[in-house]
């Protein structure tokens, strides 16, 4: 298995999907903590992504993923729009116009999306955001990654378990960014929606490795 | 859930457009992407002024463009900020030199796609200052969280800075007086019920018969804590104390008193609201100058209000009464 | 039942001193019988304008108070019509002795209690007028019934009779202008959802969740029947349809569309409503040559709408857009 | 038993007992086929009733009568009150100062009661209106006063008991006059709230006199 422009665009596509699917519990996961509509959110965007996948077929992987940081940034709005955007963008940049991903390189990929995140969003670990999802991920990605007979897929699980782990990890804390955090202490005890469609974004990366 | 609409998809684009067929003498109405501009902008020598946000606060912002306060609204979808995309545009086109600003209400994502346009904008050579309201005294220990979120004080910082860019101040000034606008208003809110987001389909929360939810924002989501109901009276005490304490209101201040409905609240309940108020400030010693009493910054149906407190001085006073010509708000032409 | 009140039976009242509080430049209002008047009033030379009615819709009547539309607004109970001990006190103190128009909804308690106060202000040598507004639809058969309801059409002829006594229009004129208008509107209504009169604590009536009433008149009672909930534009059509074959609107007519809401709903799907309406006056060859669209005769919390349809001439035309200053409805000054 | 000015009062007393007892019942019947303010009204009516009979306690039936009609008519509001206190004035005026309301008097100003509200209201019988209780009251008054030896008691109880039956023969009316014209067919099945009154206030003067 090689992380190839056809990867990145069955990633984007199954992405696009799981986006439809859960879109209904992401929308009941932020009318819990915030305005019900990010699964709504998503599922526009990712589906503008994939009409423009059609249009415009990209020819590297980082082409796919400058695609989808420039749609979803004009198609999502709220936070997740230009978060979203800007991670897909800085992961777009770190690849390059490389015709397949190394897993070192993926590990860095992540890494870089996850900084464009909190640098748009200042958010830290622990404050109940997408970043919570992340962050976990990045690191598993390059432990597995460092790992000398690393392969891909490997990595990639690592980091869609740990993206897991980390969102349900969201569920106790007390939010400090986002909309989520109007509510005080009245925002733990449940997920946070951002960091759901984040670990389904990397469980797409594995099927469509698979 | 029961609408008048036709998609969920489809509430904004259609209602924007009836909007604009509404207003025509008023508005200009830019589809794909979605913003709505002064007919006549962009006004020569003027400011530019843009606002936007989520839709389902109508009239907010598209009711308030117009002579006077806004030369664009930019509408994203229900309760979610509008993207970059759209707001570039907006803001060249109310450009005619002397720069824009953008009256941003304080949340991550209208932050966030703000900033972008303004980066964009600034690329293509338009000077914008953004002035970020953050009224809401319901948010505690502020600097942990997002911050203050921007609510009723956003229509007075508009209408206020509409009137500062209408009577040919330049960028900076303009920036500034929407500035100490923010500074010297704050709100507190509550909701009654829930609203129902048209994608969503089911109510923001679940408030019991006998509960009622302090500290609302404008996008139902809920409240700082949830309190068994109370009359008109304490509920109105209870909104206006951390409002007059934040601003420090003492005897002899003079202010703006906006009560403003949540969509779902007969108007008849708002001036209720508006007279135990009153009662209040007077018992302190202030003065209530000017009044603004309605649905201006809604949450869809949701029932429930806020109250608002401008300190006003001279300027202030001046620059609210001056003329404006919106959907919304008009007087003096 | 939650509401913003503290007491059922003080919900007027409360109501009634805030809006004074918060207009006090604009009206006085009396307390013990009550009634709101014109700030001026009585206009010396001027036809005195005098509506009213049960409470619960606001802001008619007293919203509508003011330069350019009423003199004074009687408001009774909630949903209950007011009594000629307000009633006539209210026509005398508007009367500068050009005489009063009594602006009388159509329902019986308001026919009978106006007769009663007009007799009684006769009997004072005062000249009543009363102009009649019936203009709903919904009632069919109305020779065998209390007749067609007075509704949304009330605030156009509150609107354009009052427009015609400001610019001096004699008693004989300015009643007869309100009886073109009465004669060139008709209105329809639905309702979402029922609404809560604060004494009452119970809904007016229990609707299912995919349920809406069709030919709803503005005091919570059920409609004229009961439908499976529709799209925005299948009850649009549903509602325009009878008032453009009862008003016989046909190519080359121009019109004012008037699209209010009940009270509840988001004015965002007053304007989609707005927007197909629109196109069906486009499809019959007629032009909408002003708009409404807004909250202004309301059924307390009810969701809903109604579209008036009103066919102007050039006078109607010009008397709707003359100055008007009123706490609900303000242009040219 | 005389029906003197102390019946009389006793029967407006007991009226405004009933109205209270029965507002919720009255509020209900409106609520089906009205607008919910009906039992609201009447109750605030006879409690100002009270109020003013208790400040200038009338001489005669017909004044304690005359003071009723003013104080509906000023504090019910909608159809009822000006249509009640039409009814209470016309029997007042009926009455003139007599001390003592004799059997054939009482049905006199029933029917004097019965046609201010036909007047004011133009309601027929049928219509659904407080009328398919007057008329029926007034009808059976009248027989029970022509008979030879009829004493005042006999004709209040027979009024009464015909307003009764007349309110409920209006459950299956469909009403042509007052708010429950606007329903059309959807009237039909309730009972009409002012006939329910009507009847409520006619039995109040019963229990005046028993
Ligand atoms: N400052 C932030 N940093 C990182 N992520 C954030 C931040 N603010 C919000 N988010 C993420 O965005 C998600 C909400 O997205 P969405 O509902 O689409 O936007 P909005 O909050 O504007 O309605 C949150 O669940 C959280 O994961
Ligand atoms: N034209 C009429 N003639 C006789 N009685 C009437 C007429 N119209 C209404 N009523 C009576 O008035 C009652 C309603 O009174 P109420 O609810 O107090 O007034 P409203 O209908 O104005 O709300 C009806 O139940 C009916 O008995
Ligand atoms: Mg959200
Ligand atoms: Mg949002
Ligand atoms: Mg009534
Ligand atoms: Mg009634």
């Amino acid at each position: 298995m090689v992380l190839d422009v056809n990867w990145a665009v069955k990633w984007l596509t199954l992405s696009a999907q799981a986006m439809a699917e859960h879109r209904v519990e992401l929308i009941e996961l932020d009318r819990a903590i915030g305005d019900s509509d990010h699964g709504e959110n998503m599922d526009r965007g990712f589906q503008a992504v994939l009409d423009k996948l059609a249009e415009a077929p990209p020819q590297t992987p980082g082409a796919a993923l400058k695609l989808t940081a420039m749609t979803l940034m004009s198609k999502v709005g709220g936070a997740a729009g230009p978060l979203y955007g800007t991670a897909f963008l800085r992961a777009a940049t770190s690849l390059g116009d490389s015709a397949e991903i190394e897993p070192e390189a993926w590990a860095t990929a992540l890494a870089a999306a996850r900084d464009g995140i909190v640098a748009r969003g200042k958010a830290e670990s622990g404050d109940k955001t997408m970043v919570d999802a992340w962050t976990p991920a990045v690191e598993a990605a390059r432990k597995a990654a460092a790992a000398g007979d690393a392969d891909v897929l490997t990595v990639l699980v690592a980091a869609a378990e740990a993206a897991e782990a980390g969102a349900v990890a969201t569920d106790p804390m007390v939010a400090r960014k986002g909309r989520a955090s109007y509510l005080g202490e009245r925002s733990a005890g449940h997920r946070d929606p951002g960091a759901a469609s984040s670990a389904l974004i990397l469980r797409a990366a594995v099927g469509a490795a698979a | 859930m029961k609408k008048l609409i036709n998609d969920p998809r489809a509430v904004v684009d259609e209602s924007v457009e009836g909007f604009g067929l509404a207003h025509p003498h008023l508005v200009t109405v830019s589809a794909d992407p979605t913003y709505i501009t002064r007919k006549d902008a962009p006004v020569s020598g003027k400011v530019g002024l843009v606002s936007g946000g989520g839709s389902g606060h109508e009239p907010l912002h598209a009711g308030f463009v117009g002579q006077g306060m806004l030369d664009a609204a930019v509408p994203g979808a229900v309760f979610t900020s509008p993207t970059p995309d759209q707001i570039l545009p907006a803001t060249l086109a109310v450009n005619s030199g002397a720069g824009v600003v953008h009256i941003v209400k304080n949340y991550t994502g209208d932050v966030l796609n703000f900033e972008t346009a303004a980066e964009l904008a600034e690329a293509e050579g338009v000077s914008v200052r953004t002035v970020l309201v953050n009224d809401d005294v319901a948010v505690e220990d502020s600097l942990y969280t997002a911050g203050r979120r921007g609510v009723g004080g956003t229509v007075l910082v508009e209408k206020i800075a509409g009137a500062a860019a209408e009577r040919g101040d330049d960028l900076e000034a303009v920036a500034a007086v929407g500035e100490r606008v923010n500074a010297n208003v704050r709100t507190m809110g509550v909701a009654l019920s829930a609203c129902t987001v048209p994608h969503a389909g089911s109510p923001s929360f679940d408030l019991a018969e006998d509960e009622i939810e302090i500290g609302i924002g404008i996008h139902g989501e809920p409240g700082r804590h949830r309190i068994p109901m109370e009359n008109a009276d304490g509920i109105t005490d209870r909104l206006l104390e951390p409002v007059l304490a934040d601003l420090g209101i003492a005897s002899g201040d003079k202010v703006l008193l906006f009560v403003n409905g949540m969509g779902g609240t007969p108007l008849s309940e708002l001036y209720i609201v508006y007279r135990r108020a009153v009662q209040v400030l007077a018992g302190r010693g202030a003065t209530v100058e000017r009044s603004l009493v309605g649905n201006y910054i809604t949450a869809l149906e949701m029932q429930g209000c806020s109250i608002s407190v401008l300190r006003l001085d001279d300027e202030l006073t001046e620059l609210w009464d001056a003329p404006v010509h919106t959907a919304a708000l008009r007087w003096g032409v």
